[in-house]
């Protein structure tokens, strides 16, 4: 039967489907076995009736169907399918290069203020960038000396989320 | 009494206004910039007109195109909302001018209310008791720096136009003065086109509590109570409760009368808010007069039994006050949470996006004043906030149990929520025992942060819910192909395994 | 205090119990047949157990394998709502003798109300004022043919063991009495497991106004005033409102006194409603007593400001009434609509299916207690009632007119609903005037037809809709091809067409 | 440009496309010509924006893509797209046999009671048969002197809507 591995946050664990029926599941869960209904009533809602427990569990797709973000009742996570493909593409980003040389804002906004020019050296604690978005002003500031390499947009542009704003050295 | 209202705002305040309008007979009419155009006030009203793109400055603050909008669909009067031209004196004298009626304040109560210094001024004249600080706006950030070098520090930045914590800046170190005043200058800006701003001395640790003031065109005024409003968050309200925890009956009614004493100072027409600041003896300080609709209003709504909006309406249209100050109580207990599209793991960040799902919390004693529905995508250009939950119960202490069952069933997803951090708050004991000040989330870090630890149960629930989605995703693949093969003769290549990439 | 209940019932009524019970901090147990697997009660509770196939018989009527599930997860009470096993003596005997408090009165105060004869000749003792009928419960169709015959017509034939309108009959001619009699027992079989019936005189066009009651097992009984429930279709409760547009202060007073007289005459416990049918003229006959909490109680919970599920719980529990009957008044107006899952331009016919889209209405003073979701399925099994929207204002004027928007609001799609029926109730004149009695709906048909006429406009738009949406499928089907001829080499048959067949 | 017939209740209109670019239509209807937008905000829940006003209308297919069940705020319509190949369907469907001739329920149900045989020969106005729905019972009857040709379900029976359950002549 159908077995693979899926992350959760920091942990890695290996699924496999011993059984199902209709919304009737057993599954282990690295070395735990569960009978359990799963059942989605609305699209990404599930509900689970495990040992006579009721729980809610909702899964938004990030983007990509083998990624998810996941809400429990206290808990969320992110999650996401590890099968032999994922691996590989997984061992190809490894020695990507350093997040901490892009400069970028992590949701969607405007970029309010550029403080600084390609070729500038800044200290650190410096801003580099103010983008508001929501009604919110937020600056983005290096944390150690640094030259300032390309500037990628211009004030008053609109950017989206996690789009490098300004690359550093 | 008015036929037609063109409501000059977006978001849950516009529905709202919809709402008491379409209950008194009224006819609507929804104005909506490009980012807007499938927003619930445009399906919700009666008429809808475009006005601009979807920056606020070219379409919301747009006040001549908004008139000219105004003049051709035949609309007799605005409503204005929270935000945006509701504090706008020059916005309520364009109206006059145009012959349309502005469901407000008059210019001149606007003006002198709302340019904070001239308040302040008025108030003193009054007799109201006001905090230190500057008696002039401030233009340049030089002048600024002098001022505060003045008053001393911890001092708070204001703008003078401003409103709702936006252009406020709370400054307690020498070396944070230049930033925050160059930030709030630029918010106010942004936010009410108006790049000045005032100083005040920072009293440590107070609550914050406004009256609810009605006032007719022939002189009455009403205050409908109060609302503690301490529970903030970079001096932006989040949790509002009325009565206050904090003061007596002596107190209340005393204060009730400075509210109303305040507001004819001001000759003063429509719904307004007297804002003071209180310390823990219950001294209170005049702080401003907020000249419209707060968001707040709710919970004033439930207590004492009155729809804000409608009275607004009906004084806008002229008529006297139906409401005596001695009819007027204020029956159990009501709290609202302010629910925004953020991230209170990451420092509230906004998180602006489309909603995948969303229940929201019903029966017996709550309200839920929202906008967003499933697949609606939240706009950068505006306020994150996305919906108010009002709980009402007899008592404090049944309020705050519903309120938990109200977050318990609200589930939005696909923008993150604060949800967690508000139920977390109605957890947190300060909160609990109504011992609480405007230092509240500072004061009560530690009860706040989500749960660190994992359960692993919980995690092996949330994985095999995950592969499940996985298998049905699986299955209704292989479906799709076997239905096309059978209906058609396209070849298939089945790359099964790799059939999510 | 109890810390584990279990919930005999499903639909809105056990989510609404579950609200109460988790602002309590009571832990619930929702039962399930197989056809509510993903019912919204079973969604909202903390527990839920599996007791049965599809039909209630087999499921929610199945005393011993409920009383199973309640003892194997530990659950200290049963919360029955209303319907199923709410007004079953047996069974409130049976949880005794399991030693599982039953949230209810005991079994004898059932027996004697429940069993409508022995109710009619304990209120005659207690000097209530009752309507002619017989005495005895009746098995047999040729011994009912008889005492009609006794009566004279018109006479109602109701299940003994009945309530809610189910296994009930009016019978005005001589050759429909046969057809009417089996119906009725058949129908009070189905839906009680006893055909008894009994049969009354019935009184031509009377007010139906019920009195709310909460007794605790301490001897302390109050009323929480009247409810009008005369808005019926075919003897099923529609619209209910309180305060009764007809009833005088002084009569309502009589009533309530009469109420509790009639509460105390059962050793009653736990909250029950005392049902009088009463004519033009006020004169109030006493009509059955409900054993059970009702469908429209939240209008007394808006109006008289009280959690009765709560009241139930904390009465179940042993402790005294908290409400003296001096401390209750009567605050602005209430109405209640029931949401049914059925086709008005069509005999009222039920229709179940599975909910396309929905939107339910919000804001101030606006109830929605409902239990269905986008993409649920509504049961064959079960009642077609999916939800009740209960508006509050000061006047009964406003309430109608917040009715009438929260009717607007509400969009229901897959299945027909009331919703457009309840609004021409809303505008019908003799509603609007409070001057309605059981005949309301017979007497005011032509004002409750739907429109007959077309509007040409009107039907122009719906024609573009559906235009752009087969425009919109027709673009998908091409993106569609598109995008799988360039992933992969697939043979494109382009039967473009015949797409859609 | 895309033309094509809508039939809506007993009204036939002729429709053309007359110029669209995103969600805004010139629209010819018969010979009325309209300039609107029309935007899907929820799944089959559209908002028209026509002339400065704001149209709220759902669209249900009922079973099949061309047919829609249609909400406007007041009025309820059944609707459908008529093409080339709808007309030949409508063309071969017309001389199909009387629908008095089957007894059906025109919802899922139950049977609960059936008072007649096969070969019987019943009265106008005689109960054939007894459904149940919802806890509701309907009696379904005939309206003229018939006979008893088939009946095709059994007491106790679970039935689809517009089902046949028993054919007379």
């Amino acid at each position: 039967m159908t077995s693979l591995e899926i992350s959760l946050d920091d942990r890695l664990a290996k699924v496999k489907l011993l059984e199902s029926e209709g919304n009737h599941f057993r599954i282990l869960v690295d070395d735990k076995e569960y009978d359990s209904r799963i059942i989605m009533v609305e699209q990404g809602v599930y509900l689970m009736l495990l040992d006579g427990k009721s729980y809610n569990i909702e899964l938004i797709e990030e983007g990509d169907p083998k990624k998810y973000f996941i809400n429990t009742n206290r808990y969320s996570y992110n999650a996401e399918i590890i099968d032999a493909e994922a691996k590989y593409q997984k061992s190809r980003h490894a020695d990507h290069g350093d997040d901490d040389s892009i400069i970028s804002s992590p949701m969607p906004g405007k970029v309010v203020k550029i403080l600084v020019s390609e070729g500038d050296r800044i200290k650190a604690g410096d801003t580099v960038v103010v983008v508001s978005a929501m009604k919110m002003e937020s600056e983005y500031k290096v944390k150690k000396d640094r030259l300032i390499k390309e500037i990628r947009v211009k004030e008053g542009d609109t950017v989206e989320g996690h789009e490098p704003l300004v690359i550093i050295e | 009494m008015i036929k037609k209202v063109l409501i000059a705002n977006r978001g849950e305040i516009a529905v709202r206004v919809i709402r008491s309008c379409r209950e008194m007979g009224i006819i609507t009419v929804a104005v909506y910039s490009d980012a807007d155009e499938a927003s619930m006030h445009v399906r919700y009203a009666d008429e809808a007109c475009y006005i601009g793109p979807s920056p606020s400055t070219e379409s919301y603050l747009n006040m001549d195109k908004i008139l000219e909008v105004a003049k051709n669909c035949g609309a007799e009067a605005i409503h204005p909302g929270y935000g945006f031209l509701s504090e706008n004196a020059t916005f309520s004298q364009k109206c006059r001018d145009h012959n349309i009626i502005f469901i407000g304040p008059g210019p001149d109560a606007i003006r002198s209310m709302g340019d904070k210094i001239t308040a302040r001024k008025t108030m003193i004249a009054a007799g109201v008791p006001v905090v230190p600080g500057t008696t002039e706006p401030i233009r340049e950030d030089v002048k600024a720096i002098e001022v505060i070098r003045e008053i001393g520090l911890p001092v708070m930045i204001k703008a003078s136009s401003g409103g709702g914590g936006k252009g406020m800046r709370l400054v307690k170190k020498e070396e944070e003065v230049e930033s925050a005043i160059r930030m709030a200058r630029s918010e106010a800006a942004t936010a009410f086109g108006d790049d000045s701003v005032y100083i005040e001395k920072y009293i440590e640790s107070p609550h914050h509590i406004e009256f609810q003031v009605l006032a007719d065109n022939h002189g009455n005024v009403i205050h409908l109570f109060e609302r503690e409003c301490s529970v903030q968050r970079r001096h932006q309200k989040i949790i509002e409760e009325t009565p206050s925890p904090l003061i007596t009956p002596d107190v209340r009614e005393a204060m009730g009368k400075t509210a109303v004493a305040a507001t004819k100072a001001v000759n003063y027409s429509g719904a307004g808010t007297i804002e003071f600041i209180v310390d823990e003896d219950q001294n209170y300080f005049f702080l401003e007069m907020n000249t419209r609709l707060q968001v707040e209003h709710p919970i004033t709504e439930r207590v004492v039994g009155v729809d804000l909006v409608k009275e607004m309406i009906r004084i806008a249209s002229g008529e006297p006050l139906r409401l005596q100050q001695e009819d007027l109580c204020q029956d159990g207990h009501a709290i609202e949470c302010r629910i925004y599209a953020e991230d209170p793991d990451n420092n509230f960040m906004p998180s602006p996006g489309k909603i995948a799902h969303i229940t929201e919390p019903k029966g017996l004693g709550v309200r839920c004043d929202g906008y967003i529905y499933e697949g609606y995508e939240i706009p950068i250009h505006y306020d994150p906030m996305i919906s108010k939950v009002v709980c009402w119960s007899r008592t404090r202490e049944g309020t705050i149990a519903r309120m938990k069952r109200a977050l318990y069933e609200y589930k939005i997803t696909g923008v993150k929520t604060n949800i967690r951090f508000l139920e977390r708050i109605m957890d947190c004991m300060a909160f609990k025992e109504g011992k609480y000040n405007t230092q509240f989330i500072e004061q009560n870090q530690e009860y706040l942060v989500g749960p660190q630890q994992g359960d692993p149960a919980n995690e092996d629930r949330a994985i095999m819910v995950i592969f499940a989605d996985y298998l049905r995703k699986l299955s209704q693949f292989e479906t799709k192909v076997i239905a096309k093969n059978d209906s058609a003769d396209w070849k298939i290549t089945g790359r099964k395994k790799n059939l999510f990439t």
